[in-house]
Parts: C-alpha cells; structure tokens; sequence
C-alpha cells in the first residue's frame, strides 16, 4: 500500500496543481509533495518490513498491476524520490510562464519514473516507461530553447523507437510463457529461452536501453536536447531518466535473456568504452557548456553500461552507487550552469572568464561539484569509479585501463571548463554579476552534503542494494559456469 | 422450366464462362480507356450484367434458383446505382460543364 | 433483426421529418430512434438468432459490432448538431442517409450468405455516393464523391464476378458450405475457385481501404463533408471489417496458403503506403486519411492472425479507434472554421493559447491514435501485436512496429503544431456540447486504455 | 602497554586539527581578518604537530611498533573490506612529524609572505587541507585511504599553484599538474586493484602478511609494484611525468615550500617505501626505478644548470633530488631514501623559503640574473640559504652530506657505474646551487630598488629551518663515523631494506674523500664563474652553442609534449565532434529520417488524383494478385 501510496503522491499533487494560480503558493505545493514524498521513501527504506501491492489489471492479457521492490529498485526509487524536490526547487523565484502546467508534468513525470522502479510486470514497466517519456516531451517542447520543435521531435520519436523494440520483446516473452500467459517478471524468470533466440532477443531487449541511457553510438538525440531543454527538464532527463536505460537493462537482461548478454557481453562493454573515450574526447572541445556537460554525462552513462555489463558483485554496487552519485552530480551541475547563464547570458566558454572575482562562492561550490563528477576520493563518485573499475578489471585489465581513462579525460574537460568559466581575468560586462543567493544554497549545499556524505559513509547504500546485487551476478553465473564447463 | 434448363444445358458451361468473361474484360476495357463518364457508367453496367448472366448459367447447370434469385438483387443494386450515378453526372455538368473524367483531378497528394 | 427494422424506418421517418423543415427536431428523433435500436440490439445478446433461411444470422459478433457502430453513429449525430446548424437544405437526408448506411452497416455484420454481403455493401456504399457528394456546389465534394462512386461500382463488380465465381464451383451462396466444399481440396484449390475467392475479398478489401485498392481514400476523405469523412472513417471501416473478419471465419479459414499469403503482402502494403502517405501530408483530413489505411494494416494483422481473441480485438481496435477519429475529425472542423477554411496542418497552431482544454484533449486523441500508453491505442496495438507475435509472425511485426513509429511521427507532428505559438488570433469558437464530447471521448479513450475489456465473440 | 589504547585513539587528532583549521577559515572567509586566519591555521597545524610528538612519545614508551587504529567500515561490500583506518609506525611518525613540523614553519613564515594578498584567507584555508590530505595519505592503514590523501593532496596542489587565478598561464600550470598526477593515478589505482585481486585486501598489513608466500619475481607482483610505480612516477615528478612540477612554480613560494619540496612530491617515495616488501619481491622494478631515478636525477640537474628563474632551478633541483630517493628506493635502500627525504624536506624547504623572502624582498622578480648582491641587504636570508646551499650539495657535516653520501654508498654497492652516474649528478648539483648562490646574493646589485630584510615571522622559521637542514644529518650518523644510524633503524620496523651488503668502512672513507675533492672543485669552478668574472647568464634563445639551447630549452620536453599530446588531442576532439559526431552519426540517424520521408512523398506521389490511373493502379494490382496466387 505505502508504495501505491508514493506512486500516487506526485500524481495527484500534479493534478491538483492545475487548479491553483498563484505560481508561488502552486510551486510550494509542488516542493511540500516531493519532500513528503522523499519522507515515505525514506520510512520504506528505513522499514524492516517489505510491501507490495497487486491487482489484477487486465487479465486477459496476462496483465496485473503489481509494484514491489528489490534492492535495486529501491535504489532508483531513492534517486527519483531525492532528486525531485531539488527539481522542484530549481524553479523558485524564477519566472516561468504557465507554471501549473509545467509543476504538473514535473510530477507527473515523477509518478512515471515510480512506477517503472516499482513495476513487477512486464506490461506494467512499459506503460509506465512510455508515460515518462511524455510529459518531458512536452517540459521540453513548451519551455525548450532554440530548436526546440525539431530536436524534441527527434528526441522522442529516437526514444521510442527502441521502446517499441522492447515492446516487442516483451510480447515475445509474453507468449513464451507456460500456461495462460502473463507478463509478470517472475514469469519471464522462468523462461528457459533457447540460446539462439536469446542472442538476438537481447537487442531486441536493449536497443531500447541502449538509447535511453545513451550508449555510443546511439547518443546523437542527446547533445542537442540537453542543450535547448528547460533547467528542470535537463535535469529530470539527466538525473532520473538515464537511469531508466540502466534499470531497465538489469531488469531485463540479465535474468531473461542471460545467454545472449554472455553472447555479446565483450560486444557492449567495447562499445560502451568507446562512448566512454569519444564522450570525454569530445567534451574538451565543447564550446557550450550544457553540452559539454551532456558529453560528460555520457562518458560517465557509458561507464556504467559498460560496468554493468561486467556484471560481477563490484562493478554492480559500483554502478548503483553511480546512479545515486551521477544525478545528485549532473542536477547540481546543470543548476550552476544555469546560474552561470541567468548571470552572464552566455553559455559559451569563449565568453566567459574570471567569473570567480566577482562570485568566489560559486566558483567554490561549482569546483566542489566538480569534483565530485571527476571522482575525487571522498566524494561519492569515487567510490563507485573506484567498484566499477575494479569490477572491469576483473573482466580484462584493458577494459579498467580504458574505463579509468575517465579519471584523466574527465579532469581534463572538466577543469578546463572550470578554468574558462570561474578563473582567468574578469571579462567586460560581467563586473555586476551577483554571488549566489540564499536559495541558491539551499539548493546546492545539501546536494554537496550528500555528494560528500556518501564519499564518506556509503555503506547505506551498499547494504540497500547488497541483497539484490548479489542475486543479480548469480543470473550470470550458472550460465557462464556451463559455458566454461563447455569450453574445458 | 426444366425444358429452359436444359436448353440451357446444350450450350457448354465453359462457352456461358468465356462469353461473360468476355463481357466482363469489355466492360473493364470500356471502364479504363474511356473519358466520358456516361460511357463509364455503361461500361460498368456491362460488368455487371456479364455477371448476371455468368450466375444464371451457373443456377441452371447447378439446378440451384439461389443463382437466379442473385440475379435480380444484382438488377436492382445495378438499377440503384446508375441513378446514383447519372444524377452525379448530372452534378458534374452542372459544377464543371463537362462529363470528362479526367478533368477531376484537384483531390490529390 | 428489430434493429434492422427499425432502422430503416427510422430513416425513412427522418425523410417525412424533412418536410416538417424543422432541423432542430431531427437530431434529437435521430439520436432516439438510435438509442431505442441500442437497447433492442443490447437485448438480443446472447440470443442468437437467424433470418431468411440463415441468409442472415444475428449472434454476438454482430450485436457487438452493431453497437459499436451504433454508439459511433450517436457520436456523429452529436456532433452533427452544431455541424448541421449552417446547412439549410437537405438536412433531413443526410441523417437519413447516414442511417440508411447504417442498415446496410448492419447487414454486414450479420450476413452468412454472399448474398447479404452484397446486398449490405451495397446499401451501406449508394448512401455514402451520395453523402460524399452532399455539398452540391462543391466542386471537391462532386470529385470526391464521383470518385468514390466510379472505384467503388468498379470494385462491386469484381466482387460480383468473384462471388459468381465462387457460386459457379460450389453451387451455393451459404458461408459455411463454401467452407466446407474448400475443405475438400485440403488447400488446392481450382483456379477458378481461388480467382473467385480473391475477388471477394478485394472486393470487401477495397471498401476498408486496403492498399493497392485504397486510392479512393485519401481523395474522396479530402473531399467529402468533414462529418461524412467521419462517418466514412469509422462506421463503414468498422463494418468492413467486421465483414471481413465474418466472411473469413465463416467461410474462408483456414485461408488456403496463396490467398493467405496474398493478404499478406495486402497488409504490408497497407502498413507502408498508409503510414508512408501520411508522414509527409499538409493537409489534416488527408493525413486522417493515410492514417485509416494504417490503421486498416494493424487490423489486417489482428484477422489475420486467427486467433480466439482476433473478433474481440476487433472490435476493441475499430471502436477505440473511431472514438479517437470522430472527435479530431470535429476539433479540425472548429479549427478550420477559425482559419477561414483552410486544411493544414499549420491551422492547429496556437491551439494550445486559445483553447488549452481542447488542446489537450487533441493530444490524447492524437496519442490514442499513435498507440501511447494509458490510452485505449495503446492497447489496442498492444493486443494487435500480441496476436500476430504469439501466432509467430515475427517479421511483419517488427515491420509493423516501425511503421507503428512513422505514425507516432506523423500524429506528434500535429501535436507539435498544437503546442506551438502563433501570431495568429482568430477565435476558435467551441460549442458547449462539442466541447462536452470532445472531452467525453478523450475521457473514455483514456478509461478505455485503464479499464480494458474483451468480449466473448 | 594497558594505558597504550586509549591514547592512541586519539590519533584521528592530528588529521582533524588541520580539517577543522580548513572548515574554519574556508567557510569564514569572507570574515575572518588575514592574520587571524593566518594564526588559525599555523596554529591547527602546530597542535597537529605537538599531538604527533605526543604520539611518538606514546608509541615509544609502548613498546609497540605500530598500531591500527580503525575509525570505521568505508567500504565493506561482499568480500572487500576497506576499513577507514590509520597505521601508526615509525615510517608514518616520521612522515607525520616532517609534514607537521615544516608544515607549521611553512604556515608561520606565510603569514608574513603572503600578507597583502587580498585572498590571503583562502589560502590558508587550501594550505590547511593540503596538511590534511598529507597527513591522510601517509597515516592510511590501507592503500585506499593512502590514496584518498594521494588525491587529495593533487588537489589541493592544484588548488595552490592556481592560486593566483588571474593570470592564465597559473591556471594551465595548475591543470597540467592536475592532469599528470591523474594520469599517474590511473596507474596507482589499477595497482590496488591488481592488489585487492591478489591478496583480496588492501590494507598493509594483510598485504605484506601474505606477500611473503610469493616468489621473487612473480609476474603478478611486478605488475602490481609497476602500476603502482606509475603513481609514484606522477606524484613524484619522475621521468617521463616531470614537467608539471617546475611549471607548477606557479604558484605562491611557501607552496612550493610545503607541498612541491617537502612533501607533496615525495609522496611517492613514501608509498614505494612502505611497500617495500613488495618491492623487494619485484627486481624488475627495482631495475626500473634505478634507471627512472638516475635519468631524472642526471636530466633535471643538467636542465637546471641554465635556469635563470630562482623558483625554476629549486623546482628542477627538487626533481633532481627525488631523482636520488628513487635511485635510492631502486637500491632497496628505503630507509636511506626515507632519510634522504627528510633531510630533502628541511634543505629544500629552507631554500624555498628563503627565494621566497628574496622575492619578496626584490617585490616579486625572480630572475636571478636582475638580483645580485642581497647578502648585505638580506643577512639572515642570506646565511640560511648558504646554509641550505651547503647541505644540498653534500657538504658535511649538513644534513644533506649524510643521506646523499649514503645513497652514493648504496649505489657504489650495486655497480661503480651507477655511483660514477650518481655522483656527476651530485656534482650538478653543487654547481648549479652555488652558481645561484653567488647570483643572487654576491656581486653587485644589478637592478635599483632597496630590497630589505624579511619581517621576523619569515626568518624565524628560515633559521629554524636552517638549524635542522645544518644538523639533521645527526639523526643518522652512520657507524663509520662512529654513529650507530639511528634513523635506519627506527625505519627498521615498517621499512624491510633489501639485505644490504656491507662494505668496508675505508671504502666509504674513500668515496667520501674522492666526492669532496671534486665538490670542492665545482664550488671553485663556480666561484670562478659567477663572482669572479662575474658572468651573467645570456638572454634565453641567445646560445649560440647547440647543446646549451637545448638545455636552456629544457631538451624541449614540454614542447614535444604539446606537440605529442596536447595538440593531437584538441585535433582528435575537434575530428570527432566534427567529422565523426556531426557528419557521420548524427546525420546517419537524421538520414534515415530523410530518407523515410523521401518515401513519404515518394508514396503521396503515387496518389496523382487521376481516376483513370486509380482504375488502371486496381485492375495492376487486381492482375498482379491473380498472378501471384495462381503461381505461389
């Protein structure tokens, strides 16, 4: 019950948003929703007991309207449920124009974004994977900058053309089921699918992921949507919605169709290092810093694919740490970025300049955000670059050599953009620019307590996903323990 | 009406399908060559009545009524449908003075 | 069969109504008689019955069709109030018309001799001639309705030839003798047979606009009065198919393997051309148009997957879909109005500022039209896409599925204009009971994609 | 021994004392009066300090030689188990008491270096943070706590030689600095990981516990001891990853006191020290580290011959000097590297601080060439650097005779060639350190100006300074001069020396006399040089000789790698976002777009309006379809 309770929660807020007008009283409501909304998380969290809910949808289809959770679940649900109040917040004292429709489609896509960590049905999972995608189309084609009518369009329609692959794959293990079928996940577990349809089920099954995080090469929708979208949209799509590609892949891959990910396994990590190496390549030369920032989000996404694929206990817990470290990161990111906009009007670094002299606390939380991103040992990226390299490392020593080129690429642009932007002499036009204000604080400082925080005290977070991690690596397990036996 | 049958039954089936068949591509012919839609519409006709006369062959080499019994809701749609028809042409005149049918081609793309 | 009857009547009551030349109490005897004919179609449920030496047969297929096509009809009837408020003349005979359709609608579903399906094509295609062509002085709707009439009669005497073809080798007119006189050969089939066979179903093919025999569509959906396309687009592809789907379970399965595949290649065919037609379409009732000829190619994959839930899907399909249709084809009439007649695509724009309401309501039709989650599109698809991957069409799927993406393409492309601003100001004036309807139907499209039901036929 | 637990508990102090200087100036910056944060911070670090000493006195009278002390699990997952804890032995005591004795000089002497600064605060808040990852990195029981501080302290370096942000040149220093030590990272961390996967822990005393069950020479460990030379190679600014330490001169001097001398650089010495048991199993490397050493040592002290800027020659002198710790850790003579280091930390310390007052006192040049005569004007600055001039070149009995004289020793032990290599090295050495010893201070004033003799809050930790890098040597005598190498042995506990081989007393007699014979001569050949004759060094890029340009040019190494590495990877960044993002990809996706939709209208085409072709497009398709069943 508590979870139809917090998949409910931002709905109907959402809803009821829509009737109120004062813009300020409306974003409160909006604000007072995601916290309250954290606070149950936290209590499910905190509960020895585990919930559930189901009942049953259309069942002729097989179809039941089932949430629960595991580990990893609970991590994502953590995530949406953190990142949405700092989401909400990035709005204050901002004009906007229609702000309940905008407030509404923010929760709205947060409803979504529960609903798929929390969904134990296949069908489910879909449905509510594609209504996260719509109200961010329209945040992003009704408050979208330049270009915004033909880069949302493509963006959407790139989206759901890997969505309908999946849905096809999970039509296809529909009807694979015993009995009288049904999507439930557990079912699907069950399913001894022949190996030659699992290699090619597989990218039936992944396309879908692969775009949504984005995997190299199918990343090109993303420079161009993170440039023009709206702060808030960049950082739900950023923060929460790339995960989505992650959670999906452990939800579905490895348990199902585990045959075809040892099939391609070396395939994808390759893949997603070289999305690694070209993401933060590229990033150096990026004039705008939203999209040098987008590239840098993408490196790191690539990791955590490629980790992910790794598939052993290290590189798993490292990438869920990543989920959690990456959106407190990337929305804290895109939030100074904004700021560094709203100020100077420009986001091109050949612009920018000595920003420092005249707000010396920007540039000090922006460095520490940074150095966060750039996995700095006590900050929470290290720990999960340090899990996942090591679960690389335990596949092939090339692929953490090239998965830890991150450590060096990702200082290399990132402090170059820190220098462009915050050091260097003071530019012409920009000798009114204000420090940060209280808000802004408010916003940023508690993203940087936990950035710091789970540098220093992640243990929380291992043993939230410990169970799951560890059930996870074994779906691999046997399969590749019989291939070995095979091979020997 | 069995003398009828019978008579009809001289005549070799395939000659009532040929001869109708025949009727039947004439009127097709007629139908995609011609301009005019009067002509068309007579064309069509013609198609049709190929068909009636293919089922009447058939009802009395299969001693079945149900063939002929077709034949006449084909008449009456066929009766329908060039009142329809006509009074479209009628239109047309009316609209573009002419009764070429290839002067109706805005509706396109 | 009251149903039947009192339809016909109905219409013919409408007629005499006519002359009274009082409009407003057409629409209210209209939606009236509908909804007696409703409650008479809903009693017969589960009461089977058959007429005219089993030429036709009443059982749940065809009630549940019949109300399907009811309540759309009620809907456009609806609508039509506020549409026909302009129209001086003739009123009386289009509603008439349309329920004359209607009758012939509800022949083919119900029909078990080749004979009512002829007989119901017919009477629901001589109407529609002529409601096509309702707008006298139009030269669009005088192309459009003439050229409707010329491919359509073209089409009926194919369909002739096919089903005295068809006569000619089984010597009977009875559904289910055929099929048991095609059971014999086990699947080789003479060739006069089989040529019969085809043309029966391109004939029935052709009236659901199935490609290459969908290229009246697009002109006679352009040049028809919008309310007429409407009707043309829903109710007549619902029969159609409920037709097809009849004359294939009745007679055909299973389909011997060249006209199997034949139909085949008929629904990739439709799948591409309807979806491709439409993704490049300026024009809005056009692009409605290529859409029917997609949508025709899902529903192909639904019947021709022989599934038990093929009939259901069916129906759940052409119901969701007309409850889409009709109200877009309304909300593009209010729209045009505004433009000053134009059609494009660019007349949606501002939509959003003008009326947010309506522009959201567009949104989830345009969205129940693509297939997006949580409308009754969606769901639709999904059931179309479980029969035909769970029946191992594996390929077409996929192929479906892309196509399935060019139309989301094409309906967010509307949206897109929905949502964008314009400098533009003219007034879209929304009568209060459209509005009420538009939002009803995007209501239930929505219900109906939560609340999923299939029907045991 | 009972009592030993408690107190030792209390050793999360000394890192803390630091952190807490940090939150404090850091987060009042913009309230705090400059001196108070001066004081605040040099005062956290002397209670760092005292608490060391107390430590050291604890540890000692406990009998102990060493102690865990764990303050809690950061990372126990599955079978890793990574306690955040520190190691308390004689090698972290020694490291701990150079980091917080020079280290509090170091702040003292900034309080009045860098007064007039308007960031003054910040500043001591970054110093501050410095101290605390050192203390950090060498206090960590385990390699990952080690590398916490290994990163910490890159960057804090970056954060100071970035100090002064204005100028761009600063802030490209600070990032190359930043990005070697990173590249270096990779390589330490890839060898902790090599080493968790070997011994399934990272913590010290497990590792070496159970390295001993390995062969010497077994491939794994001279994997692990190479990748985590690399990290050395990057923190220790060895060949071929030096080049950001001279740049990072960059920043304010008592920076490069603190954190480019005394400690931040030999970070990597320590860490090869205390993995000295793996390091003793691994010869491949030890070879390695001899060679990386030699070569660094030779290179920087030639490249340091013809630096004209005072901070540039200290800085290729400190390079030099590591260059002799690594020989020295080749040797698998720890102790004496660990040795070398301390006295490396008070000489070169001393030096720093003492260019740092003659900057000050000149207003901020640093060309040696415009300086000149300053020992008249600057009398302690001058006898403190004469004294850490001495004590560098190895003179006895300063400190610096005793640890470089042990090295050579070590080296004479392992081949007369590498002595031979090693000593021309040390030679250098003396000849540049004099050669700017008598430009800056003897001779005439070569440019106008009154400089002045340093505030006392500046000479008092120069003469503190001076004081130990003068006798430090004392702390090691070695027995031929009747000592009994009480350093050595207090390393002896954490640090495993390779077994050394003894030689003669008289043989070392003899290497001494012979190296201050010629030291003598280079001190004269320099005198002669640069006082007599009074030469002053040319304009750079005036050389006429080839071999001096290449110097002057420091052998063009930051130029081939900006030509190598920097330059190829804009042009790569530039290639891919250009060529592959934005003509290849992104176009292949919005090409399939276009081409649907050249389909599209392809298909809408076909639709002509035209009656007569829709009939004859039927009867086609009505014919076609006849064909298609009758033959299929």
């Amino acid at each position: 019950m508590i979870l139809l309770i917090i998949l409910i929660i931002p709905f109907i807020t959402g809803l009821s948003l829509l009737l109120i007008r004062n813009s300020a009283i409306l974003k409160l409501v909006a604000l007072i929703s995601a916290v309250a909304n954290l606070l149950v998380t936290l209590s499910l969290i905190f509960s020895a007991s585990v919930s559930s809910y189901s009942v049953d949808w259309i069942s002729f289809l097989g179809t039941k309207f089932t949430l629960g959770y595991d580990g990893i679940s609970l991590i994502m649900l953590f995530l949406t449920n953190l990142l949405f109040p700092f989401i909400v917040l990035a709005g204050f004292k901002r004009d906007q124009n229609q702000t309940p429709i905008l407030y509404a489609l923010i929760l709205f896509t947060q409803s979504a974004l529960i609903g798929v960590f929390l969904a134990q049905n296949a069908f489910l999972f879909y449905v509510f994977w594609e209504l996260a995608l719509i109200p961010v189309y329209f945040i992003l084609l009704l408050w979208g900058g330049e270009g915004r009518r033909n880069i949302t369009l493509k963006f959407f329609i790139y989206t759901l053309t890997g969505s309908l692959f999946l849905l096809f794959g999970i039509i296809y293990l529909y009807q694979l089921t015993p009995g009288s079928h049904t999507t439930d996940f557990s079912a699907f577990y069950q399913l001894n699918i022949p190996s030659t349809t699992q290699v090619w089920l597989f990218w039936i099954l992944f396309i879908a992921f692969a775009i949504k995080m984005p995997v190299f090469p199918f990343h090109t929708w993303q420079p161009s949507t993170y440039t023009m979208a709206p702060t808030q949209g960049m950082m739900i799509l950023a923060g929460v919605m790339t995960k989505m590609g992650i959670y999906g892949a452990l939800r579905f891959l490895f348990p199902i169709v585990p045959k075809g990910v040892l099939y391609w396994q070396n395939t994808v990590i390759i893949m997603c290092l070289i999305g690694v190496i070209y993401a933060s390549v590229i990033a150096f030369r990026q004039t705008n810093l939203k999209k040098l920032i987008a590239f840098s989000s993408m490196a790191h996404i690539s990791l955590m694919a490629a980790a992910m694929f790794v598939m052993n206990y290290y590189a798993l817990q490292g990438l869920l740490f990543q989920v959690i470290s990456h959106g407190v990161t990337i929305i804290a990111l895109f939030y100074i970025v904004n700021l560094i906009g709203e100020r100077t009007g420009t986001l091109d670094l050949s612009q920018m300049g000595g920003i420092k002299l005249r707000a010396p606390n920007l540039a000090i939380l922006l460095l520490l955000v940074i150095l966060g991103s750039i996995a700095l040992p006590l900050t929470a990226g290290f720990i999960c670059e340090f899990l996942m390299i090591t679960g690389l490392f335990q596949q092939s020593v090339w692929f953490a050599v090239f998965g830890g080129l991150t450590m060096i690429l990702g200082a290399v642009y990132m402090l170059y953009a820190y220098q462009r932007v915050m050091l260097g002499d003071l530019r012409a036009g920009f000798e009114r620019i204000p420090d940060i204000r209280s808000l802004d604080y408010i916003f940023l400082i508690p993203l940087i307590i936990i950035i710091l925080g789970l540098g220093i005290f992640p243990q929380p977070l291992f043993n939230m996903a410990d169970e799951s991690v560890y059930a996870m690596q074994n779906f691999l397990k046997p399969v590749a323990d019989s291939i070995l036996a095979i091979i020997r | 009406m069995k003398e009828i049958s019978s008579a009809i039954q001289l005549i070799p089936l395939e000659h009532y399908i040929f001869l109708s068949v025949a009727l039947f591509c004439i009127g097709l012919m007629g139908v995609l060559f011609r301009r005019n839609t009067i002509i068309m519409l007579m064309c069509i006709e013609l198609m049709f009545n190929s068909v009636t006369l293919l089922c009447t062959a058939f009802s009395a080499y299969h001693s079945d009524p149900a063939g002929q019994v077709f034949v006449f809701f084909i008449m009456i749609v066929a009766a329908a449908e060039v009142a329809v028809g006509l009074s479209m042409v009628v239109m047309m005149k009316r609209n573009i003075d002419s009764v070429d049918i290839n002067l109706l081609n805005r509706l396109k793309w | 069969m009251s149903a039947l009857i009192i339809t016909t009547v109905l219409g013919i009551i409408l007629l005499y109504l006519g002359l009274t030349k009082n409009k407003a109490i057409l629409a209210p005897a209209a939606i009236t008689g509908l909804l007696i004919t409703l409650f008479l179609s809903l009693k017969t449920w589960g009461h089977g019955s058959k007429y005219f030496h089993d030429m036709i047969i009443i059982d749940n297929f065809s009630v549940a069709f019949n109300v399907s096509m009811i309540i759309i009809t009620i809907l456009i009837f609806l609508f039509g109030i506020n549409y026909y408020k302009r129209m001086e003349l003739h009123v009386a005979e289009q509603y008439s018309l349309m329920i004359f359709a209607l009758a012939g609608a509800f022949l083919m579903t119900s029909f078990s001799n080749l004979i009512m399906l002829f007989l119901g094509i017919e009477i629901l295609s001589i109407p529609l001639y002529i409601l096509a062509g309702g707008k006298k002085t139009s030269y669009r709707s005088n192309e459009a309705s003439f050229k409707y009439f010329m491919l359509g009669s073209f089409a009926t005497a194919f369909f002739l030839f096919g089903i005295a073809l068809v006569y000619g080798a089984s010597a009977t007119f009875y559904l289910p003798e055929i099929k048991t006189y095609i059971a014999q050969f086990n699947g080789n089939l003479p060739p006069m047979l089989m040529v019969g066979l085809l043309f029966i179903l391109i004939g029935v093919a052709f009236k659901v606009s199935v490609a290459p025999f969908h290229f009246w569509s697009p002109d006679v959906y352009e040049g028809a009065p919008t309310l007429v396309t409407a009707f043309m687009a829903t109710v007549v592809k619902t029969a159609g198919f409920a037709a097809f789907y009849r004359l294939l379970s009745m007679g055909l399965l299973p389909l011997p393997a060249p006209l199997k595949k034949a139909l085949w290649v008929m629904t990739g065919l439709t799948l591409l051309i309807g979806n491709l037609g439409a993704l490049r379409q300026t024009n809005f009732k056009r692009l409605l148009a290529y859409s029917a000829i997609a949508h025709s190619g899902f529903i192909m994959l639904a019947v021709l997957s022989q599934h038990d839930l093929s009939a259901s899907v069916l129906l759940y399909y052409t119901f969701v879909y007309s409850l889409a249709t009709v109200p877009l084809f309304i909300i593009f009439i209010l729209v045009k109005r505004a433009s000053s007649g134009l059609e494009t695509l660019h007349i949606f724009q501002g939509l959003y500022k003008k009326k947010p309401w309506i522009a959201v309501f567009t949104t989830i039709l345009l969205m129940s039209l693509a297939g997006i989650p949580l409308t009754a599109g969606f769901i639709a698809k999904y059931q179309v896409f479980v029969l035909s991957i769970s029946q191992g069409y594996l390929a077409i799927s996929i192929f479906a599925i892309l196509m399935a993406l060019i139309g989301i393409y094409y309906y967010f492309f509307v949206v897109r204009e929905v949502f964008t601003e314009t400098a533009e100001s003219n007034p879209i004036i929304v009568s209060k009971l459209n509005a009420a309807l538009i939002i009803v139907c995007g209501v239930a499209v929505v219900a109906l994609g939560i609340f999923v039901w299939n029907v045991p036929i | 021994m009972v009592g030993l637990i408690p107190i030792i508990n209390i050793v999360w102090l000394i890192p803390a004392f630091p952190l807490l200087g940090f939150l404090i100036t850091g987060s009042a910056y913009k309230r705090l009066k400059h001196r108070q944060a001066g004081i605040i911070a040099s005062a956290m670090v002397f209670f760092s300090f005292i608490a060391s000493v107390v430590l050291y006195f604890v540890l000692r009278s406990s009998g102990q030689e060493s102690a865990t002390v764990t303050l809690f699990d950061w990372i126990a997952i599955y079978n890793m188990n990574i306690p955040f804890a520190f190691l308390i032995d004689h090698l972290s005591l020694t490291m701990m008491l150079i980091i917080t004795g020079v280290g509090f000089l170091i702040h003292l002497y900034s309080i009045g270096y860098m007064s007039g600064d308007e960031r003054v605060n910040s500043f001591f808040a970054q110093m501050n943070l410095f101290t605390f990852s050192m203390l950090l990195l060498v206090m960590g029981a385990n390699y990952l706590v080690l590398f916490i501080g290994w990163e910490g302290v890159g960057l804090c370096s970056y954060l100071l030689i970035g100090f002064w942000f204005k100028n761009p040149m600063n802030n490209y220093a600070a990032r190359k600095a930043f990005v070697m030590n990173r590249i270096g990272d990779l390589g330490f961390i890839l060898g902790i990981i090599l080493l968790f996967f070997t011994f399934k822990s990272v913590s010290f005393s497990e590792v070496f516990s159970q390295a001993s069950a390995f062969q010497s020479g077994a491939p794994v460990i001279t994997m692990i001891t190479l990748l985590l030379l690399v990290g050395a190679v990057g923190k220790s600014a060895q060949i071929p990853l030096f080049t950001w330490l001279p740049d990072a001169m960059a920043g304010p001097t008592p920076v490069s006191a603190l954190i480019h001398a005394a400690t931040m650089v030999t970070a990597g010495v320590y860490m090869i020290a205390r993995s000295s048991i793996l390091y003793n199993l691994a010869p491949i490397t030890l070879n390695v580290i001899i060679i990386l050493g030699l070569a660094t040592a030779i290179l920087a002290a030639v490249i340091a011959l013809r630096q004209n800027d005072i901070k540039k020659v200290l800085a290729y002198s400190t390079v030099s000097q590591l260059g002799y710790m690594f020989l020295a850790l080749g040797l698998g003579a720890y102790s004496t590297a660990i040795f070398h280091l301390t006295t490396h930390a008070f000489f070169k310390a001393l030096l720093f601080l003492g260019a740092g007052s003659v900057i000050h006192a000149m207003g901020g040049e640093q060309d040696i060439r415009k300086m000149g005569g300053l020992s008249k004007t600057m009398p302690v600055t001058y006898v403190t650097f004469f004294a850490g001039t001495l004590a560098i070149s190895g003179i006895p009995p300063f400190s610096g005779f005793f640890s470089k004289d042990l090295i050579l020793s070590k080296a004479f032990e392992h081949s007369v060639l590498l002595y031979i290599v090693a000593l021309v090295g040390a030679l250098l050495t003396c000849f540049y350190m004099f050669r700017l010893l008598y430009l800056v201070f003897f001779g005439e004033q070569r440019l106008p100006g009154h400089p002045h003799e340093s505030p006392r809050v500046m000479t008092i930790p120069l003469v503190i300074l001076s004081i130990l890098a003068a006798f430090g040597g004392v702390l090691n005598i070695p027995s031929f001069l009747g000592g009994n190498s009480n350093f050595s042995n207090f390393l002896q506990s954490s640090v495993i020396s390779k077994a050394p081989e003894e030689i003669s007393h008289s043989t070392e007699i003899g290497l001494i006399l012979t190296s201050l014979v010629l030291l003598s001569l280079v001190i004269l050949l320099a005198y002669r040089t640069y006082v007599r004759k009074a030469l002053v060094p040319a304009e750079e890029g005036k050389s006429i000789f080839f071999f001096n340009r290449l110097i002057e040019r420091k052998f063009y190494i930051d130029e081939i790698y900006t030509e190598v590495f920097e330059k190829p990877f804009g042009f790569l960044s530039d290639f891919l976002f250009s060529k592959v993002e934005n003509t290849v990809l992104d176009p292949a996706v919005d090409g399939i777009g276009s081409a649907t939709s050249g389909f599209g209208t392809l298909v809408r085409r076909i639709q002509r309006g035209n009656i007569s072709f829709y009939l004859f497009a039927m009867v086609a398709g009505i014919l076609l379809f006849i064909i298609f069943i009758l033959i299929v």
